[in-house]
Formats: C-alpha cells, structure tokens, sequence
C-alpha cells in the first residue's frame, strides 16, 4: 500500500503519458468536459481572473484612502469601487474558491470515485457560476453598483441610482451555481466512497466540504430568494422590505445574513479541511483528535445558523434576541478554537518538514487565530456596539476570509500543484512568496483595528474631520501594497512552473491518501484505474516514511528521476 | 451492468394506494374549506381564530405529510432520503427564531412609513372644528 | 395489482453511467441529489412564507379583512386541479416503472392538462386583480372595490404590503408550474418519441418529485390566503 | 502629522467601562494568539525533520482530557465575556431616568438635531456636561447610524420607527458625530461634532439662541401643541377620557390594554405609531373612529414631545391648558388665512416614486 506505482516504473519522460489534461488538447474538449477535474481547473482560472478584478477595486479603495480627502475618485466611484470589491470578492471569489476548485479536483479522488455524482450538473454548475460573473461584470461596466455588497434596504430597494437589479441577479445565479456543486458533493460523499472507506476514515478535507454543502443548502436559496424580493421591489414594486409597504427594513438584515454569516463559514471551513491535510502531511502525524476536528466542522455548520443577530446589535432588534445571538456567537468560536488546538498538538512529536504548503498553512494559522479572536469583540454586546460598522470590522473579516481562505487556498494549490499540473514549483520562491503576503496582509490589516477602534466608520471616503487616521490609512494603503507584489509572486512562478517545473513523481511528499497513492501522475479521466480499496484509517502517517522530495530537486529545469 | 434483482430500487406501488392517497387528500382538503366557512358564517366559532388557524395549518401539514410520505415515496425510500426529506422542513424552522426580534421589541414597536400618500388617506382636514 | 408490484422491474433498462458501481446507488443518489434540491426549494418558499406569517401576526385583522378580496372558490378549484394532477403523476411514475408507456403518456399528459387548468385560473384571479388594479405599482388604487368599510379598517401600506406577498408567493409558485409545464411537455415528447433518454424511470420519477413539490407549496399557500380565519 | 492616537478620547464614564472590556479582550486576544503562536513555533522547531534527537516515539492522537479541557476553558471564557458585555449592552439600552431629550432626524446626507425648547441644530449638537442625554432618533429616507466614538455608542436610525440612544458626556470639548451605515453617496459627509460645554457655556449658548442656527420661535412644546390644536386632535383628546377617546394626560409609561387584548407600555414609539397608524391601536373600549394623520416626522416629533409633556407634572399640565386656549384661538385665526406650513414638512409624494432617488427638500433648511 506505501508503493506508488510510478516509484516502480519511473516515468519516462519523453513519452506521452494519457491523463485527464492530455487525453484531449481542442478547446471544445475542456468546454464541454463533464470530467469534475477539468471542471476544476476551470473554475481555477475563472476565480482568479475575478481574483484580479476585485483586487484591483481594493487597490482603487486604498489609494483612495490616503489623503483625508480622497485622491482621485468622486465619492459615487468610490462607493461604486468598494462595493464592486465587496461582491466580486465574496459572491464570485471566496464563496467559490476552494469548494469549487480544490474540492470540485480532489473530492472524488479523496473518496475513490470515477467522478463526481452528477458530471454534467457540475459543468452547468460552472456555467451558471461564469453566467452570474458575467451578469456581474456587465453590472460593473454598465455603471456598478453603491450599495455595499450587503444590499440594505431600502438604500438598495428604493434609492440607489445604480445596477442593483443586475448586480442582484448575477448573485442570484452564482448562488444557483453554488447550491448544484453543494447537491452533487452531498451526494458524492454519500453514495460513492470507495470500498472500506468508513465516515471516520474520510479525510477532514472532506468533512469540510460536507458540512460546506450543507450550509450552501440550507442558506444560498435564502439569500438569493431575500435579494431577488428587492429587485423585485425596484422593478415592480412589489415590496416586502420597504416602510412605505407597511414593511420593516430590518426583516431584510435578518433575511440578508441568515445565509451571509453562515457563508463566512462556507469560506473558512474548506479552508479548515485543506489545513488539516497538510499539517498532517507535513508533520508526517496522524490528526490529533480526528473526531474532534470532523465534528466541529459540524458544529460549526449548524451553529453557524444561530448567530446571524450579531449583525444587528445596534440595529434596535430586542434585547433578548441580542442577547441571545451574542451568546450562540460566543459559543461558535469554540469549534474553531477546538481545531486550531488540536493542528498544534498534531505537531507535537511530529516530523516535520517546512516545505511551502505547510509555510502557507502555519501562516494560515498565524492569521486565522488573530481573525477568529477578534471575533470576540464582535460577537460581544457590549464592546460590538461601539465596534460594528467601523473598520474593526472590515479588520477582523479580512484575517478570517483573506488570512483563513486565501492563505488555505494557496496552501491548497501548492499542496496539490503536483497532482494538479504534474509539475513542480521553485519551493525557494514559494517560501518568499508566503512571507511577503504574510507580511504584507499584517501591514495592511493591523492598522485598520486601530483605525476601528478609534471610530472610523467603514465605507467612508472623507475623513478630513478626524486627521488622525491618516497615518494608519497611509500605512495600510502601503500594505496593500506589499500584499499585491506578494499575490503576484505565486502567480508568475506557478505560471512559469507549467512549462519549465520539475516534472513530479505520483507522490511528491509521500503523503496519504487515495488522490496521492492510488492515482497516476496526474490521474486519468476516470481517476482510477482500478476502484480502490480503503483498509487503513485516514492519515496512518509514520516517522519511518519517505521525506518529501528535497527543494534541489523542485528548482526549474529539474529531473525529478535522479531521487528514485 | 443492469441488474434485475436488486432489492433497494423501484418500489412500484400498486395504483389502489395512491387513489387511496388522493382520496384522502381530497377529504382532507374539503374538511379545511368547510371548517374555514363554517368559522366564517358562525360569529362564536369567529372568535376562536386561533383554533381556526390551527386546524387549518394541521390539516395543511397532514396533507403535506400524505403527499411526501405516499406520492414521493418517501415511505418506500433509504433512511438517508428519509433523512433529507425532512431536513430541510426541519431547519425551516429555524428561521422563525426571528420571532425573538419581532415578539420583544417592547419599546420599539415597527410602525408603518409616515409618507403615506396623501391622496390615498383619509385626510384630518375633514375633521369637524379644526 | 399485486403481481405488479413484484415484478414489476423485470425488464429494467436502466442505464448505469460509468461513475456509479451499480443500479441501487445511482438510483439512491438521484434520490438524495433531487431531495437535497427540494431542501433549497423549500428554504427558498420559506423565507416568503416566513415574511408572511411575520406580516400577518404584526397586521392581522387588516390581513383579514384583505383576505376576503380573493376568490376563495377558485382557491379550492385550484387545489383540486393541484392534487388531481399529483395523482395523474404517481401513476405517469407507475406506468414508468412498469414500462407501460402509452399509459405513461396519457397520464402525463393529463397531469399537463391540470397544469394548465391551473394556470388558466390563476388568469382569472390575476387578471380580475390587475383590474380593480390591486397589483401594489405606483398607481395603485386604495380603496379598492368601492368598500368604505374596507378602507376604514385597512391602511394603504399594510394592503400594498399583503397584496405584495401575495403576488411574490404565488406568483414565484406560478413560475414553478410553468417550470413544470416544461418538464412535463419535453418528458412527453420524449415518450411520445420513444426516445431512449427516458427508458429509465428514475427521470420521470424526479420530475414527479419536482411536482409533487409544486403541489405541496400550493397545499400551504391555500389555506394561508384563501381560508385565513379572523 | 498629529501624534499617533490609539484609542479615542473616553468622554464618558460608560467609556471608560466600555475601555475596561475591551482591553480585557485585547488581553484575552493576545494571550491565546501568543500561546497559539508560541506553541505551534515552539513544536515547528524542536519536531524539525532534520533534528534527529527528540523523542517521537508513543505518539498520541486522542486524548479525550485534553481535548475536554480545551473545550470547557474557552466556554467558560466566553461565558465570562457574554456576561459582561451583556451587563454594558443594559447600561447603553437603558436611558436615566432624568435624562434631557433630543431629537435626531437622520436623512440624506445630514443630521438634523431638535432640542426640546425649539432650538434646531443641522450637523452640530450642543449639549452641557455631566446631565444625561436621551436621543430619540427616526430617519427619514434609508437607515443611518448614529456613531459618537468617543461616548462608545452608535444605534441605527432606522425609517418608520423610533430608536433611541443615550449618554452622560463628562469631558467638555468637541467630539466626532458619525454615520457608520453606509447611506448613499455622501455617506462620508453625513457627519459633524458635538459640542459638550460647561454648564456656563452651556447657558450662554442658550441665551445666544443656540448661537449660528436659527432658534426657532418657539419651543417643541409649543410647535407640538400648534399641530395639536391644527389637526383637531383636541376635538376628542381632551383633559379627561370622552366616550370618542381616551385623554392624553399621564400617559407616558402607563400600560394601555388594546382592545385585541395586548398590553402595551405607552412610550415615544406608541404614541408615534398611535398617531400615524391609529388602526394598529385601539385602546380597549373605544372604537377605531381617529383617521390617519398625514404628518411629517418633525411634526410628529413635537406632538411627542407636547404629549409627553402633558404627563410631566399636573402643574405643567395646567398651565398648557392655558396655553392651549390662547393657542387655539390664535391657530383658528391663522388656519382661516391659510395653512400652517412647518418647517420640516417633507413632501408627502416621496413614496410615490421609489425607483428614483427622491428628492427630498432639505435644502429648506
């Protein structure tokens, strides 16, 4: 079971071996794939490209910011630019990112299935995800949208001049995206694990993802039922929101983050699940407290949908109710604080070995907890009241989502890059990389507590009246900066890894797993050759394994042979 | 690869039992039409509209019951389509945890918009001695 | 009946596509892929059925009184249309399964039939609603019908507010007959063609559960509008 | 530049309390970051592949103490930190009960503040140190948030519904109002200060007529009673309860039973809903006879504050009677002419058209 099969019959690389990329080369063959890998390299390159244009939103935002009185934009831009930030970032970014890409590639192969339970509804999965986006793009260029991503009502329902409707209704088709991917992965993990492969035998990649689809379930139809009710509103005026229909603006908050707040999960748990693969991979340990971590991705997911009210704290919603989502908000960060214990004690009496997914995924760490923490203040009523609507906030969602998502996804690329392209990466720059978005991410983030706490609202542009955040916006804008020059670095020598990287074995870390051990270089259409059977628990890893490939052999131009 | 004897699939259900169904669909929607015009025409039974209320969304649930149980063959089906079948029902429910909100605000009742419409409204200039 | 019942899958030409092992677990996963599909629909009916009880508890007598400008007689035909059209599906699926397939084709075609019976009532309401201009646009007209004692008792905003859920709530149901009526028609035409494509039962069975699910978001809008009690 | 600032001025005691938890927090945030941070550190070099001499033998992946231990103490930490930002959340929704009021009127992009004896302030508030301050606050277009950093509070001003917020200002200076909900396009110029004074500043403001905005004549008692006696109201609200109506004496805080069987506690928000929705409640043995009153928030603000006046002290009462009479007179005589037009009457044809952005007429002040 340790022998891959390529350690026996060492590639020869200049002979074409057939796989899921190679099988076909016409664009036709990678536009109508059902192949849920293809699938997911596609997803791969869309988000990215979305990646870039919400980046570039943000980057308008904070050079905005440095001067108290704006820089170049008029105050309609810079709404309309960090709105475009804000939904781009969330409905076709993160939401997306690591369910739809890793989780899309490696699910099925994680499980030992031929392909995901429905092929085709995951490619029109994909096509209502690029539907949506481009419905989103067009919103964009036909002049954007000012409402925030949050859609209040009755600014979005009644008196914003902007694209609400057709904003509203790419949403509403990504969301349709997203809850076909959460069906078939359900099914997936239910009815086609392979042979022997138990519920505590899964990967905790997996768990994530299940507890990821049903909160897509369960919230997704919510939130896009809740929005198309305000474009209705705008079209027909057909209200359930607006005070003139007798109807309360706040029913919408409520509506609004019944799914939004789960979907904060819907973002960080993925990411749970590919941290947990790699600090095990890398500490050549089996996962401290297994149940644990899958049950609080559970937990999570079910909790998740009783601390909405925290929102609204100084919405004039009741007392009671407050009260109590501030108390289910404090009790969800306990599953959290639960799986980043359990990572670091699977470190203990590891063997571990700092390659650059595990890099990423310590970084994760590092921002993860401070993000999580800082929840804290937001989840209590009494500081939160002083706290929400400032830039604490936008402070303490960025380390979850871009400190916890961004850095797992990543982690999760770099990890499965291997499986993925068939190529290796410079680990020397992929090192770089990680700490100079570590870094930047810290410059740009930590300001902006202080900034919080001293009482800039969010979503200002002017702030001539209070010169004293200036120094603090300056040197956030800067770390935008570092951060951008970080994100390119994996870009450029990913890209470039393509066509100069080492060609990678089967197994470059020697880790466990189906995706690793019972797949070829880069598996074939259908995955396996034969169905695997599972006869051992997830993660059996040993001191005694094989180290993974050493850095010398990942540089450019590298023969990976000369390590067997 | 199709095979003929399996013994998970294709429960077919003999036509007597789903007529059966219909029928009580049918009886049970007539009882919640009469009972709801029997409470209208009947000023004592108009008082008790919560009762009123609560037949009606009974006898709602009940067909609702008969329709997934029989007619989507959830009776027939896996504990796990068993299990999503009634799932989502469940968390349904979870939503009118919003009646925390709604049911406590003592002291900030929701009110209606004061711009109502003028031309719409009764005006208080009609009002005598003003 | 009864030999029916058992042997009914003897000549079973279901298809098993080359993800799954074999016939139990694809049937089982349609099964759990199309409930877990529901799941979302009825969240998505949810949150306007929520919307509504909330509107109703805060304005409950307006709502009732608003109540009484539906027609509460084409409610009922409708919900008979409704279930009549269920039970014509059940048996589209039995005959599926029993690989009747002319019998098949009659049933579903009736169970367009209801479908369109019933949108052509809904016609009827909505249409006599457009007219007494009930439909909350700006040129809404309150009062409505000529009734003093409505308008006394019913504010504006709380009628635009009801007859807004109402059109929202049947309105998107409406939309799922008609999503239906598609299903429907491209499935018959299929048997009709007897194509290859819908030999497997299993697609006529989740097109069944799709509208049994229509069926079932009618059974509580029903007594929701039309038999609101005081 | 200015000198760093890390925290915002603590301009009253509840800040002051408000900055023991938060640094509590900060101390809690620091200490789990440090010890995650220091552990996973800490494990990540001495367990480095290359370091051959540790122990890795008898690894352990369960341990159900442990995993308990780390349970229990975060939820006890939690609870702890619930506990006491639920006591801080009472103390910022319960207002003194002496508190002076003010009103706020939040709209698009500016607050307009009203103080009870008339004086209207756009985007400026002056209030005395030390006394209590209770703010009624309402909008008028899309929801805002009200946000005074350095007294730690913020609440929304939601349409079509009162909120309210308070504080004890006890540092004399001048303070940051903001907007912290977003709310259109000059989101970030719905903004202004507050200037707390000293109790003799405070007096001299006050004879200045509130110095560079327009007091107005008369004070929000007096206004209200205007739009009182205007509407009619006095044809069946009167000093006593008739068979038309119940009085409005001594109403505020008394519990009104609804004739659908509720109990409600009169306050602000009733007496607003009472007025512009009076269908929504009808006191248990009337009959629901008052029409609907198509007023502006402002106007309703004052009949609030003149009703609620009424309940103040019997003395008080008398003598509004006294006003109320000479009012009358002098109203009926200016109605005859034409009618009264209040200065923050918003154009009643908003609702009609809600996709455009509706332009209000803010510029009348």
């Amino acid at each position: 079971m340790s022998k891959t099969l390529d350690k026996k019959h060492p590639n020869n690389s200049h002979q074409e071996e057939v796989n899921y990329i190679t099988v076909d080369y016409t664009m036709k063959s990678w536009f109508i794939t059902k192949d849920h890998k293809r699938i997911g390299m596609l997803y791969l390159a869309t988000v990215l490209v979305f990646f870039f244009v919400g980046s570039v939103a943000a980057g308008f935002v904070r050079f905005e910011l440095t001067s108290p009185t704006g820089q170049i934009l008029e105050s309609e831009t810079f709404n309309r630019m960090f709105t475009a930030h804000g939904v781009v970032m969330i409905f076709f970014f993160l939401l997306i990112a690591i369910p739809a890409v890793l989780g899309n590639f490696f699910l099925p192969l994680m499980l030992g299935a031929r392909d995901l339970a429905f092929p085709k509804l995951n490619l029109l999965s994909y096509y209502l995800y690029l539907g949506g986006g481009l419905f989103g793009v067009v919103a964009l260029v036909s002049g954007g949208v000012d409402t925030g991503w949050t859609f209040y009502t009755p600014l979005s329902s009644m008196y914003s001049n902007s694209q609400v409707v057709l904003t509203i209704t790419a949403a509403f088709i990504t969301g349709f995206s997203s809850i076909a991917t959460a069906v078939n992965f359900i099914v997936t993990i239910h009815k086609m694990r392979a042979p022997g492969l138990t519920w505590f035998r899964l990967p905790l990649f997996v768990w994530a993802h299940y507890a990821t689809s049903i909160i897509i379930l369960l919230g997704t139809p919510v939130v896009a039922i809740t929005l198309a009710l305000v474009a209705v509103e705008r079209l027909f005026h057909i209200g359930v929101f607006s005070p003139e229909y007798g109807g309360d603006p706040v029913l919408f908050q409520h509506m609004f983050w019944f799914y939004s707040h789960p979907a904060v999960y819907i973002m960080i748990l993925p990411a749970m699940g590919v941290v947990s693969e790699i600090i095990a991979c890398f500490a050549r340990n089996r996962v401290f407290g297994y149940e644990f971590i899958a049950a609080s991705s559970l937990a999570i997911g079910g909790l998740g949908f009783l601390v909405w009210g925290h929102h609204m704290f100084a919405s004039g919603e009741s007392y009671f109710q407050a009260a109590f989502f501030s108390l289910m908000t404090s009790l969800v960060a306990i599953p959290s604080a639960i799986k980043v214990f359990n990572w670091a004690a699977t470190l203990y009496k590891g063997m571990i070995y700092l390659t650059t997914p595990m890099a990423y995924a310590i970084g994760f760490l590092g921002l993860f907890v401070i993000g999580g923490l800082t929840g804290l203040y937001c989840s209590n009523l009494g500081v939160d009241v002083h706290l929400t609507g400032t830039y604490f906030i936008v402070a303490h969602f960025h380390y979850v989502m871009v400190g916890g998502t961004i850095m797992a996804l990543l982690a999760g690329i770099h990890f499965w890059w291997p499986k993925m392209t068939g190529r290796m990466y410079p680990e020397i720059w992929g090192k770089i990389g990680m700490l100079v978005i570590f870094s930047g991410f810290h410059m740009t983030f930590m300001p902006q507590f202080i900034l919080g706490f001293l009482g800039m609202p969010r979503r200002y542009h002017y702030y001539h009246f209070a010169p004293e955040f200036q120094a603090y916006n300056v040197f956030s804008t800067a770390g935008a900066g570092v951060l951008a020059i970080g994100f390119m670095i994996p870009v450029v020598y990913l890209l470039l890894s393509l066509k100069h990287g080492a060609k990678a074995p089967a197994n470059p870390w020697n880790a466990k797993g189906l995706e690793w051990e019972k797949t070829d270089r880069v598996p074939i259409t259908h995955n396996f050759r034969e169905i695997p059977v599972v006869t051992e628990e997830a993660y059996n890893y040993s001191i005694d394994d094989e180290p993974p490939i050493e850095a010398k052999y990942t540089k450019f131009g590298a023969v990976m042979e000369e390590k067997s | 690869m199709s095979n003929n004897h399996s013994e998970g699939h294709s429960h077919v259900i003999p036509i007597p039992v789903y007529f059966r169904t219909y029928l009580q669909l049918l009886v049970l929607m007539f009882l919640t039409v009469a009972v709801a015009v029997l409470a209208e025409s009947n000023p004592s039974l108009r008082e008790m509209s919560y009762l009123n209320n609560f037949v009606a969304m009974a006898i709602a649930t009940t067909k609702a019951m008969l329709v997934v149980w029989i007619f989507m063959g959830v009776k027939y089906s896996s504990n796990l389509t068993k299990f999503y079948a009634f799932f989502g029902f469940v968390w349904f429910s979870m939503m009118f945890l919003v009646y925390l909100d709604y049911a406590f605000r003592k002291d900030e009742i929701n009110t209606g918009w004061s711009h109502v419409p003028a031309n719409a409204l009764p005006r208080a200039k009609g009002i005598p001695g003003s | 009946m009864a030999l029916e019942a058992t042997h009914g899958n003897q000549m079973n030409p279901q298809k098993v596509y080359e993800q799954f092992e074999d016939i139990d677990q694809q049937n089982e996963s349609y099964l759990v892929g199309m409930w877990s599909f529901l799941i979302t629909e009825i969240m998505f009916f949810g949150v306007l059925i929520f919307c509504y009880t909330l509107y109703r508890w805060q304005y409950q007598p307006s709502f009732y009184a608003m109540s009484k400008l539906l027609d509460m007689k084409m409610g009922t035909i409708n919900t008979i249309i409704l279930l009549t059209s269920s039970f014509t599906m059940v048996l589209a699926v039995h005959y599926a399964q029993i690989q009747r397939r002319a019998a098949q084709l009659y049933a579903l075609l009736f169970t367009i039939l209801c479908a369109f019976g019933f949108l052509i009532v809904k016609y009827f309401e909505y249409s006599h609603k457009f007219h007494v201009n009930l439909f909350p646009n700006p040129t809404f007209v309150w009062p409505a019908l000529d009734n003093p004692a409505l308008t006394a008792s019913v504010p504006e905003p709380v009628a635009k507010m009801f007859f807004s859920l109402y059109f929202a709530m049947t309105g998107l149901h409406g939309i799922h007959v008609v999503v239906g009526i598609l299903l429907l028609g491209a499935l018959s035409y299929l048997v009709w063609k007897k194509s290859t494509l819908v030999e497997d039962f299993m697609v006529t069975e989740m097109i069944g559960l799709y509208w049994h699910f229509v069926d079932l978001v009618w059974i509580f809008l029903f007594p929701l509008f039309y038999l609101m009690p005081k | 530049m200015k000198e760093l600032k890390f925290s915002p001025t603590q301009a009253t005691e509840y800040a002051t309390r408000h900055d023991v938890l938060f640094y509590a927090l900060t101390a809690l945030v620091v200490l789990f970051t440090v010890l995650v941070g220091v552990a996973v550190l800490y494990l990540m070099i001495k367990y480095r592949a290359s370091n051959k001499n540790v122990d890795r033998t008898k690894r352990i992946h369960h341990h159900l103490g442990i995993e308990i231990a780390w349970t229990v103490i975060p939820t006890i930490l939690a609870l702890i930190i619930f506990f006491w930002g639920l006591l801080l959340f009472k103390e910022v929704k319960t207002p003194d009960k002496d508190s002076s009021d003010i009103y706020v009127i939040g709209k698009q992009w500016m607050w307009q503040f009203q103080h009870p004896n008339g004086i209207r302030e756009n985007n400026e508030l002056h209030v005395p140190v030390g006394r209590p301050v209770k703010i009624t606050m309402i909008s008028q277009d899309v929801i805002h948030s009200l946000y005074i950093p350095q007294f730690r509070v913020q609440f929304y001003t939601l349409p079509g519904r009162y909120t309210s917020m308070h504080f004890t200002p006890n540092v004399v200076g001048k303070f940051n109002i903001f907007c912290s909900m977003h709310c259109g396009a000059d989101h970030s110029k719905m903004g202004g200060y507050i200037h707390v004074l000293s109790p003799s500043d405070y007096t001299k403001w006050l004879e200045n007529g509130g110095n560079r905005f327009s007091k107005n004549s008369e004070s929000m008692i007096k206004s209200g009673l205007k739009t009182f006696a205007k509407n009619g109201c006095s044809n069946c609200h009167g000093g006593a309860d008739t068979y038309r109506a119940p009085s409005l004496h001594g109403l505020i805080g008394r519990k009104r039973k609804m004739n659908d069987g509720r109990v409600v506690i009169a306050d602000e928000a009733y007496i607003r809903e009472s007025i512009l929705t009076p269908y929504n409640n009808v006191v248990e043995g009337y009959e629901q006879i008052m029409p609907v009153y198509d007023l502006s928030e402002g106007e309703v603000l004052e009949l609030v504050e003149y009703i609620k006046s009424l309940s103040r002290a019997p003395s008080m009462f008398e003598e509004n009677e006294k006003v109320y009479k000479n009012t009358r007179n002098h109203v009926k005589n200016i109605s005859n002419s034409g009618e009264i037009n209040l200065e923050m009457r918003v154009d009643s044809g908003v609702s009609q058209s809600s996709v455009q952005q509706v332009q209000h007429v803010s510029e009348q002040n």
